[in-house]
């Protein structure tokens, strides 16, 4: 068996990160996200990172401390409120940002992934997301093209892996992360548990190993909550 | 007397038919949920990729992993179902979601809507409301009549930078609610909140839009 | 709850069928194929189909038997082989057929069940498949456009599935299930366990229930082999 | 001696390098997972959707639902995993797949390769034959050298319609084997069958190629 399994992060990323490289992160939110990797991502110093993401975290949380870092220099996202450091860096023009509507960044993602150069939706036209770029009528309607994305790097967290690098995502964490899996030239997966060979029913595997070239028992699960809403009760 | 905000997610909510599967956006649009009818069976969406949405967990039931996607901590039903971001925006963009209940900063007299920037503040960006108003097959808006310096939401066209051209069906502000049968068709008053005046609703309105059908 | 259980084929059918539609059909070969179903589209004597379906059955069994009938017209298909009828037809010009790569027929099946009006992919550039068809280049390469595809009605076989609609597929019997159910305007499943509400973990659904309005238990389940292989037992 | 049809399925299956995600066609390059070296560890896939095959099921082990894409009956490992037809496409068309092992009918001198329908008669269709040629990153072919009339396959130019323009990177014939280290190369003979004389393969080859390099 081909050795997929990384001892930690730094080894799991070793010879991957450069300068001025492209990174897709999977996460919705603080939900879902690769804490272990960005960390190493943090330590290991790599600058001019553009971030495929949906969202940027928060000051000291997510994908925020990249930014914090300024390892930073472009984010590809649907929302980036809740982060401080971002709106400043934003505003002053230290830090680039393409907007891109969360639908249309996740198909953009799984296109990537999967050789569709371009692809045409309803979403966006009519709006300053479309200027510039090429629309097409289909029955009467107009559609904008939209591009497929691919990351020199993706990083995903997953909730169980198998030595081959099968991903078992849970609940609402699932979000974007198999879509990076798919979109990174290389994708490094962290996952709470590693799981034995055969201890996936082969119909429950959310992302398949071919997708998945390195893997690593994720350290950093602190799966910090950014609306904690509760109901009273019943009494 | 203007409606509350409770009032209207429970006009709200009166639009939403047994067997739909809905999405309510952030905000007023998430109170929605408290207001469905008895025996009206809705199965509501979340763009982060859940199906089926239960109520606010208890303090011990939070679960860190099971959210909406406004980041609230949500709870399961026996409904539930999970899927990638690509594909519940395939739900939503392909149309196989019948209703979406949003706030917005203005809508225009010909469907626009805007609710996703303002030029020279900072830019949180669109979201999923972009893809919601083009694939969502109606779309409701919950908003103020007016906005905090007095000036009508409901406009001829919009100023602000657009989510979505010609993609609201209904609106419902705090004065009054306002509908069109179609794409087509320019909006007229549905409904005025107890002890509102036609005129002042008129007076309060950007927007053309047609008498209350008699 | 909303009632999506029907009691048999022919009421869970019952309105949805007109002549000249377009019925999209999950299965691969004979394989995850909606036998119930397909029986009574053919005692229902609906003509004039297009179907949309990777294969197009053999001679008495899978859309084969529509074919024996005559009621399809037009198949918009990757592969059809294996079916002497569709030949005879095929050749006198009775039958239309469309022929779509594979990967294409699956992407234009999950496209129009996902408001995707049209993609570009390299699967048929340069051959008869791109003939007609615009192309374009993203960097440096050549693209064909491939439209997405939607149906009047769809009909899929799972494993299981719940009362919400919810769906789960045994193995390679998914294949292009999950995409037809997606393209369908009305989509009737038929399942071979129906089981309760809640059965299913959240995690493991296939198919989510807001993509199949009609839901009934599969009388036929022969799941006919086409190339049964075998090793011999080591001794 | 010509290699049989087991020979060249073995040298196919030196190209198979460890970790490889292979793809094999239906015919002779399903051969080639039975001469896999020991030691070597590459997963199949299959593009009905199933990611990781085993052998083929013994009696008492046949599942209906358990098929390759020649919808032959087969069996699962430990690292199997299903997937469904767009997502198998996508690892196919994503580039994902290392290798897939291919018959044709023709193949020509600058990587055109036609293996899916003769005009004039019944078409089958092309299956996943497109897909693959278009995405995968290396393509094998397998094929007698010249058909039954003797006419070369390895031609100037295809006569019959393409299954992909430029896509095949080595060739394994009875007689001989081609390669070329890219696509805007010409293929050079690689390796020519034993007691098989280069005379004989120029003489049954109609495209140009270069001679062994020394």
């Amino acid at each position: 068996m081909v050795q997929k399994i990384y001892d930690n992060a730094p080894l799991a990323l070793d010879g991957l990160l450069f300068d001025g490289m492209v990174i897709a992160a999977g996460g919705f939110g603080l939900c879902g996200i690769p804490e272990t990797l960005i960390d190493a991502i943090v330590e290991s110093g790599v600058t001019g990172i553009t971030a495929i993401s949906n969202n940027a975290g928060v000051d000291d949380f997510g994908l925020g401390k990249l930014l914090k870092t300024r390892q930073i220099r472009k984010m590809i996202s649907s929302y980036v409120g809740e982060n401080k450091e971002f709106e400043r860096q934003y505003l002053s023009g230290e830090l680039e940002i393409e907007f891109c509507p969360q639908g249309t960044l996740a198909e953009r993602m799984r296109a990537g992934g999967a050789g569709i150069a371009g692809f045409y939706t309803r979403t966006g036209v009519g709006t300053m997301i479309a200027e510039g770029k090429e629309t097409k009528l289909f029955n009467g309607e107009t559609y904008v093209l939209e591009t497929g994305l691919v990351a020199d790097l993706a990083i995903v967290k997953a909730w169980k892996g198998d030595p081959y690098g099968n991903l078992i995502f849970r609940k609402s964490a699932r979000n974007f992360n198999p879509m990076a899996a798919t979109c990174g030239k290389v994708t490094v997966a962290e996952v709470e548990t590693i799981v034995e060979p055969g201890a996936f029913d082969p119909d429950h595997v959310h992302s398949p190993g071919v997708f998945v070239q390195r893997l690593l028992l994720a350290t950093h699960n602190e799966k910090r909550i950014e609306q904690r809403t509760i109901r009273q009760e019943a009494a | 007397m203007p409606w509350t905000r409770d009032d209207m997610a429970a006009l709200a909510a009166q639009e939403l038919l047994d067997g739909f599967y809905v999405n309510l956006g952030i905000g007023i649009p998430t109170l929605v949920a408290n207001h469905i009818a008895p025996g009206v069976d809705v199965t509501l969406q979340s763009e982060n990729g859940m199906l089926g949405l239960g109520p606010f967990p208890t303090e011990a039931d939070i679960d860190a992993d099971i959210i909406n996607a406004g980041k609230q901590t949500i709870t399961e039903l026996d409904r539930t179902s999970y899927v990638s971001s690509a594909d519940s925006f395939g739900m939503i963009r392909g149309g196989h979601i019948q209703l979406s209940v949003l706030g917005a900063m203005e809508v225009a007299e010909n469907g626009d809507l805007a609710n996703w920037m303002v030029p020279g503040k900072m830019v949180k960006g669109p979201g999923g409301a972009m893809d919601l108003v083009a694939g969502v097959g109606r779309i409701i808006v919950l908003m103020d009549h007016v906005d905090k310096a007095g000036t009508a939401k409901f406009r001829k066209s919009c100023t602000l930078p657009l989510t979505g051209a010609n993609v609201v069906d209904m609106i419902i502000t705090n004065l009054a609610i306002f509908q069109r049968p179609d794409r087509r068709s320019p909006f007229f008053l549905k409904a005025i909140a107890p002890n509102v005046l036609p005129d002042e609703v008129r007076a309060k309105t950007e927007a053309h839009y047609l008498e209350m059908p008699a």
